[in-house]
């Protein structure tokens, strides 16, 4: 559960419950748009977009919103942020809006914000539901620069665009192909839990050392 | 006297994994050998290293996951062989090896080990190199002996010679086919020698006729079909290869007989739709791996009706 | 020649002519035990009554327990003597067998006997009683009283009697020494039977490993009314009823049902030479053929008395030939571990292995690698590997409904042909007797 | 690719293997590994998305051809779509719990759970920027599900062959299905390039 200080709902967005790597939410876009990291910084920038505002609205009219219609009630909000997201970078980002496609309305449909309006904005404080909609954000767009990053780089031998490792590789093609995006997610959640696991176990250890 | 107690049966088959995997061995070595033969020491190379990169990826797994060290069952060894088999002769080295590694760590070990994989990893392997680095994967060698026939049909000097089902060349002599005398990966191009491989593994029933009469059944009636020669279909690219050697794959094919009949058929039919209208010249690779995904549904779609269950006689 | 055959199975032990060589041609030699141990749970169905005590003397042929319940069977003396104890011991079965043990005083004493005469004129309605009062169950292995195998109820129809001479379990060469040296009276049992039942036809099926036999038998049952020969294709489980109905006459036993559901009754030759005894003689069942074998100084086939004790009967073959790290009863296939060779012979044992500790070891699981190997070689047409895979998962409700595990035979065909040595048959057989014990509770 | 250029069954093809939902367009992720653990489940849930995107695909259409459109409101299309659906939804669910009682018992459980099926929302989407008719409209929309429900259910019968298996503790669930996700996926690649 999230803590009740603000640093502690902030950082269990990144961390403890970060949406792409803990909660396997809104995974989509995390196969689909990670080619290149810079896709998946706009991705996340998008979402965290998206998710500040619609968690923001959605906590001030928690107490209006009757029960029964609550879940359309949330989609019309989070529907709103992304149309406006999406037309403002239509306009001021054209390569980025082209690049994640159709993608960008589908943030509607994503179940983290979703999960956060229902799970976290409509029962908490207006500025506690922002800082959870920047940790959620912060923690989604990590993970995404993350796929991005490892994606672009073994695909392609750049992060961001910099050349990183050399002309002599020979980029593993597949993994900015459709392929590339299920492994490169499959084999970083596995570790990722590999390492956490053992974190558990060591600090269970310790525990138990101390007791 | 300390008698040990147990449920029969008490004497079993000979037969084990490590000597099944022995037979393979065995019906694979006439296509070694012909590949040796036919594209000289370097393709030796490919193969070693292959070999030796799928046993160590097995080794160095099962070592840091404290699991029993089962390399004795030799299956990393045939593995590694077929990965190294689906190479072109000319390869650099470090892509047999990168090959092996994938074939037996994330495809074969990530799941559980020996007869976990849903997915042949020698396939896979090839795929994931195929799509990856797809020049270094198609750049054929002319065999270095048996030249002269069929130098003409290709045109092409002896580095990456495309096979013949890229150029479409109808006019190679059938010995030129059988023998091998074609560019193409190492184990792909002697039919005759796959031939006896399999003839090898029919007698010693290590395998059973099934999946590759109906994969290269397949392969000849719709090539028919769709107006190529279908002698040409099956002798050129890897349909007899694929057929004898991957789809056969115990782990990843279906276990019962009429499976195993619909996942040939099945391969056969996606080999020529790939190569009709797809975007590959040669699609064996990709209709076995999408068999492969399919087999957990033909076993069990594909149960026998049980003894006794039947109306009882008046 | 028609070879009958089904379809599934295996042929263990090719290499060795399935084990049988060692014995083969060894003639059945009678070895009277000093002293016999007779258990009273023999046969399937309640154990019999002792009505005997110690210190009483009894003579060969004298009922020595009384049947109990609807498909009991008397017990009768094997040797004649004194009756030294009346105790349980630990036979092959999960708990101790009550038994009767005998002490041999060597005068060989027959009771009175009543016999019935020749099987052709003897009346027919005597027959059955004769068979139920001579002790007689399948001698096979089943142990199912023969009588009632016999006496099909009202509205089951049973055309045809099938005489299991197939013999496919590794080792055992008992059946087909029996066939070769004595086919009259397996071919009188067989009459016997078919009289009694009004039955037209009968058909003696055997292997063609053994065309020895067939010849004899061929002979004996020159010019029998309805009595015919069939020739069976050497393979395992060939001599399972189940199999042994469909591979001869095409039709299957229904599931959970008898063989007589199928219009047949399936008795072993050795059950029909003992019926033979009874009619013609009015003998009890005392005495039966078994194959002794494996590590044993010199593997034979011998006449032994029922209630012989294991250790009587290998020390007659010349003893252990190593120390024994496993002994059962019956072949290779399904034969049933003996705790001691302090265990006795029984009505249905036709084979005594024994086993060196090489020998005795069985290898470790490995991985299954999907060989499909285990489907191929099921008679019953079954999938072990997906029965397996339910065992490990505990889905036992799937197992019972969805992949038919009680009618599993346990022949062990699916273990024997496994390359990575998955322990199929005794899982099944934990699943069956797990299942089996569920439904008693409903 | 129009339905008129290319035919029906390639038209199939296309939205079913060479564009499947799953492994080239990457929509739909969340009910296909959340909901592909058993064979049964899987079905039905393929089975209630064919279903729901056939409708969507129908209704989406013909909203915004008649409504959006003649009142210049096209960049509404999101919010419109997305009401549209989950409003369908409920009210296939409430008609099927009425009238079609072994129907809903079978997939009633799946709807609720479509409504934020991002492949649902993404099929309306892409008829309206592909500028497909009513009929191909309707007929991607079905199709396209139709490879879903391939995908699913080749995923959920992998994953029960594989309940079995020793699969390394950190990959176990989500890892492990991506991966299989990945392997299909390069099986699939296998159908790139046969529409063209």
């Amino acid at each position: 559960m999230p803590k009740n200080n603000l640093r502690g709902v902030f950082v269990n967005g990144i961390f403890n419950e970060n949406p792409v790597f803990r909660l396997v939410l809104g995974t989509c876009p995390v196969i689909a748009v990670t080619t290149s990291a810079i896709n998946g910084a706009g991705m996340g920038l998008a979402a965290t977009f998206v998710l500040i505002g619609s968690n923001a609205v959605i906590s001030m009219l928690r107490n209006f919103i009757p029960g029964k219609v609550r879940i359309p009630a949330f989609i019309v909000v989070i529907c709103t942020f992304v149309t406006m997201i999406q037309l403002l970078m239509q306009a001021y980002l054209p390569s980025l809006y082209e690049a994640l496609g159709i993608f960008l309305p589908l943030i509607v449909v994503n179940c983290i914000i979703l999960a956060r309006a229902e799970a976290f904005a409509s029962k908490n404080g207006l500025m506690a539901s922002i800082v959870d909609g920047v940790g959620m954000g912060l923690g989604f767009t990590l993970a995404m620069v993350l796929m991005g990053t490892v994606r672009e780089l073994l695909g392609n031998g750049t992060v961001f665009g910099f050349s990183l490792l050399g002309a002599s590789f020979e980029p593993v093609l597949l993994f900015i192909l459709a392929p590339g995006g299920f492994l490169a997610y499959g084999l970083l959640l596995g570790i990722i839990n590999a390492i956490s696991n053992k974190r558990a176990a060591s600090k269970k250890h310790e525990e138990v050392k101390a007791a | 006297m300390n008698l040990r107690v147990s449920t029969g049966p008490h004497l079993l088959t000979r037969e084990n994994t490590q000597t099944l995997m022995l037979d393979v061995l065995i019906a694979l070595a006439p296509t070694t050998a012909a590949g040796i033969y036919l594209f000289g020491l370097r393709a030796a190379w490919v193969l070693c290293v292959a070999v030796i990169a799928a046993v160590l990826s097995e080794y160095i797994w099962l070592k840091l996951m404290k699991k029993t060290i089962v390399i004795g069952d030799l299956s990393a060894v045939v593995t590694g062989l077929i990965v190294g088999l689906n190479m072109p002769a000319g390869v650099s080295l470090w892509i047999p090896a990168l090959g092996s590694a994938i074939a037996i760590i994330l495809v074969k070990q990530l799941f559980g080990g020996i007869g976990h994989n849903f997915m042949n990893p020698a396939m896979f392997a090839r795929a994931f190199l195929l799509a990856s680095w797809p020049a270094r994967m198609t750049s054929f060698l002319l065999p270095e002996r048996l030249l002269g026939t069929s130098q003409a049909a290709f045109g092409v000097d002896m580095i990456s010679g495309a096979t013949p089902l890229v150029t479409k060349a109808r006019n190679i002599p059938l010995s030129d086919l059988l023998l091998g005398n074609i560019p193409g990966t190492i184990g792909e191009v002697c039919k005759v020698a796959i031939l006896i491989g399999l003839v090898y593994m029919l007698v010693v029933k290590v395998v059973s006729w099934h999946v590759p009469v109906f994969f290269v059944g397949t392969v000849a009636l719709m090539s028919w079909l769709v107006g190529s020669d279908p002698l040409v279909a099956i002798l050129s690219g890897g349909v007899l290869f694929g057929a004898v050697f991957m789809a056969t794959d115990y782990v990843t094919n279906p276990m019962q007989k009429i499976g195993q009949c619909i996942f040939g058929l099945g391969c056969g039919a996606m080999v020529v739709i790939i190569r009709s209208w797809g975007n590959y010249p040669e699609g064996v690779t990709y209709a076995i791996l999408f068999m492969n995904c399919l087999t957990p549904l033909i076993d069990r779609f594909s149960s026998k009706r049980v003894y006794g269950m039947v109306k009882k006689h008046a | 020649m028609r070879k009958y055959s089904f379809r599934g199975g295996i042929h263990p032990l090719r290499d060795t002519h399935e084990g049988k060589e060692l014995t083969r041609n060894k003639p059945i030699r009678e070895v009277v035990a000093q002293v016999v141990r007779i258990p009273m749970d023999m046969h399937i169905g309640a154990p019999s009554e002792p009505i005997v005590k110690k210190g009483d003397r009894v003579l060969i042929g004298q009922k020595i327990a009384e049947a109990v319940g609807g498909i009991g069977v008397p017990v009768h003396a094997s040797v004649s003597g004194t009756v030294t104890e009346v105790a349980a011991y630990q036979m092959m079965h999960k708990k101790p067998s009550m038994c009767i043990t005998i002490e041999n005083d060597g005068l060989e004493e027959w009771v009175q006997l009543a016999p019935l005469g020749d099987v052709e004129t003897a009346a027919a309605d005597k027959i059955i009683p004769a068979v139920k009062e001579a002790g007689i169950c399948g001698m096979g292995g089943a142990c199912f009283p023969t009588h009632i195998k016999m006496s099909p109820p009202a509205g089951k129809v049973v055309d045809t009697v099938l005489l299991n001479g197939a013999e496919c379990e590794t080792f055992l060469t008992a059946d087909f020494r029996l066939m070769l040296e004595q086919p009259e009276r397996v071919v009188n049992g067989l009459r016997a039977v078919m009289r009694a039942m009004g039955v037209k036809r009968g058909i003696i099926c055997i292997e063609d490993n053994k065309p020895e036999a067939i010849q004899a038998i061929t002979k004996a049952a020159a010019g029998r009314e309805g009595v015919e020969v069939g020739t069976l294709k050497t393979k395992y489980p060939q001599g399972g009823e189940k199999q042994l109905i469909y591979s001869v006459l095409g039709r299957e036993v229904p599931a959970g049902g008898l063989p007589m559901d199928a219009g047949v009754v399936v008795l072993n030759v050795g059950t029909a030479a003992a019926i033979a005894d009874a009619v013609i003689e009015g003998k009890p069942l005392i005495s039966r053929v078994t194959t002794i074998s494996g590590a044993v100084a010199a593997p034979d086939n011998l006449l032994l008395r029922i209630g012989t004790l294991l250790k009587d009967a290998a020390e007659a073959c010349g003893g252990y030939a190593k120390e024994p790290g496993k002994i059962f009863v019956g072949g290779s296939m399904t034969g049933v571990c003996a705790p001691n060779d302090e265990a006795s012979i029984s009505k249905a044992n036709n084979g005594l292995v024994v086993f060196d500790e090489k020998d005795a070891q069985l290898p470790d699981e490995s991985s299954c690698i999907r060989c499909g190997r285990c489907i191929d070689a099921c008679p019953v047409w079954l999938n072990p590997y997906q029965m397996k895979r339910d065992y490990q998962l505990g889905k036992l409700d799937e197992m019972e409904k969805k992949l038919h595990v009680m009618e599993c035979v346990l022949c062990g065909s699916c273990s024997y042909v496994c390359p990575a040595r998955q322990y199929l048959t005794p899982a099944f057989k934990d699943a069956k007797d797990i299942i089996t014990a569920r439904r008693m509770k409903q | 690719m129009r339905l008129s250029e290319i035919g029906i069954f390639l038209f199939f093809v296309n939205a079913a293997f060479s564009n499947n939902f799953i492994f080239s367009r990457f929509l739909g992720n969340c009910p296909y590994l959340g909901v592909s653990n058993k064979l049964e489940t899987a079905t039905g849930m393929g089975v209630a998305v064919v279903f729901v995107m056939g409708i969507a695909s129908l209704f989406c259409y013909l909203t915004y051809e008649y409504i959006l459109v003649p009142l210049g409101l096209q960049y509404l299309n999101t919010i419109a779509f997305i009401l549209i659906i989950a409003a369908l939804v409920q009210f296939v669910e409430m008609f099927m719990k009425k009238s079609l009682q072994s129907l809903y018992s079978a997939l009633g459980i799946y709807l609720p759970l479509i409504t934020t099926n991002c492949a649902v929302l993404g099929v309306t989407i892409l008829n309206m920027n592909s500028g497909f008719n009513l009929l191909e409209s309707v007929l991607s929309g079905v199709f396209g599900a139709i490879g879903f429900l391939l995908a699913i259910v080749l995923m959920a019968g992998v994953r029960e062959r594989l309940e079995s298996s020793e699969i390394p503790k950190a990959f176990k669930g989500f890892p492990i299905s991506l991966i299989i996700a990945g392997f299909m996926s390069v099986a699939f690649m296998g159908f790139s390039g046969l529409v063209k």
